[in-house]
């Protein structure tokens, strides 16, 4: 029998997805899959769907406009015991920096703008990099901690 | 996501949402149900929460975006039941203030005539 | 308010996962979601999901041999009603003609040999032909029957 | 998969597997135990396939294997319990006439007397 550290070890799991905001469901299935195998308080589990959601919600809007014809794709992995997930787009890329601070007084009555902010509250770490050939990548980063562990980050 | 309104005691109308409110679902819905409760001159309205099982940042949009159009328009939007972690949602946007929240459907009613 | 119809197009949905079996699991548990939109009696979704599990126990051991490097590719899509599954391994192909049947008296009591015969016997079309560069694809096909339909095809 | 082994009368040994018989999960592990049984002189064995619920063409193949060297030590392999769907997939195989199958534990333990 292998140990349950071995079952867990998927390997890279890739996959992409037609621009539509119903598919977002598909991939945060998959993740939740994905996640089974570690033995995650439930809400955690939700801070990280929710999290994915937001960054393809983002590149299905903003990246590819939802033109059905363009792809998002998903790369998910756990190394060392931090789930790692990169959501690219076809898109036309953005610069991160120039995105508003949903906190800031005039900006916390606005309709938008809090999809980023919500994935850095619920993960370690968020980072974004502009594609070879257009479009934009996000890198979105959790250690899924083990028993004994009951911290959370995150409200 | 699912949409009913029934009026309590002194006109205010109670919106109950069942379902998802995100991106492409729910969201849309939600507005138009509430500009269509302002057009008909219904000022006091009550969202209640309990069966909402998701949120996104879309909906959490949404639902700023329906408490200041009622607003604008002399209303109250207020929320009841909130589920736990769409208070935590709303709380790290510091979105909780902004909305009155109740945990009693009497409570929030008469809060309204108050 | 969309139609039922247009909530259950997701366009095409494609993966691909390391060579492990232990990855069967997350491929069946994706096609499961895209089922979902379909009202499928528990059976016929049983059966496609066997049927998926055959591919893609093939694609892993006889195609990639195991090796984890290796990669096994699977697009899904649903197009007029029809599910069609793609599965493709990056190893040296083979001649779906050479391989034996296992209803014949001399191969009914092998150990090996019935993987192409379920993947028949569960799906309306079954096609293989070999990948540019190397490498084995698979076509599965099923019709998602609808409401009214009761007949199965399969045992 | 989880494998127990129970010993019924006349020596019977009843094999309880619980779970899933597929590739790279549960397939070895079953031909080890009933190897095992077949080394230590059990020669009457009956399978209680009720808990199983999952089989591929590999746990088939397992299957198969199992009786073969059961039935090559003179031995005899049964069949008890076996879920519809497990069923389906040695019918189509034609395998399902290969294996004695039985729908009663008293039955099928008597039948290894006769
Ligand atoms: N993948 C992307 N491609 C292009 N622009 C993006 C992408 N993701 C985010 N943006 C830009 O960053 C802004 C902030 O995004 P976000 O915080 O998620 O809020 P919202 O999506 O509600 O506007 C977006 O309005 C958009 O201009
Ligand atoms: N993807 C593949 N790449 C190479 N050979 C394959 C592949 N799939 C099937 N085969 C060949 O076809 C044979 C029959 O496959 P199958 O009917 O699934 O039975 P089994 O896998 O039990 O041998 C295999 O033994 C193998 O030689």
């Amino acid at each position: 029998m292998s140990s349950p550290r071995a079952n867990r070890e998927t390997g890279p799991i890739r996959m992409s997805l037609s621009s539509r905001f119903e598919n977002i469901e598909m991939a945060q299935h998959l993740c939740g899959k994905l996640l089974e195998g570690y033995d995650l308080p439930e809400e955690k589990r939700h801070w990280i769907l929710m999290a994915l959601r937001e960054a393809l919600a983002n590149a299905i809007k903003h990246g590819n406009s939802q033109d059905q014809a363009k792809r998002v794709h998903l790369d998910m992995d756990v190394i060392d015991d931090t789930l790692q997930m990169r959501i690219r787009d076809e898109g036309n890329g953005f610069d991160p920096s120039g995105v508003a601070d949903p906190l800031a007084p005039e900006n916390r009555l606005k309709t938008s703008g809090r999809g980023i902010f919500y994935m850095r509250t619920f993960m370690d770490e968020v980072s974004f990099r502009p594609v070879d050939g257009g479009g934009m990548e996000i890198v979105l980063k959790k250690h899924l901690i083990r028993e004994g562990q009951k911290e959370e980050k995150g409200p | 996501m699912k949409t009913s309104v029934r009026e309590a005691k002194g006109g205010v109308q109670i919106l109950d949402l069942k379902g998802k409110i995100t991106i492409g679902s729910g969201d849309v819905q939600l507005r138009e149900t509430i500009n269509k409760l302002v057009e008909e001159g219904k000022k006091n309205i009550l969202i209640n929460m309990a069966d909402v099982t998701t949120i996104d940042s879309s909906g959490i949009g949404e639902l700023v975006g329906c408490y200041t159009s009622v607003t604008n328009k002399g209303g109250k939007l207020k929320l009841l039941h909130l589920p736990p972690k769409i208070s935590d949602v709303l709380t790290v946007t510091q979105l909780i203030t902004v909305f009155d929240v109740y945990e009693s459907e009497g409570e929030a009613v008469a809060s309204f005539a108050a």
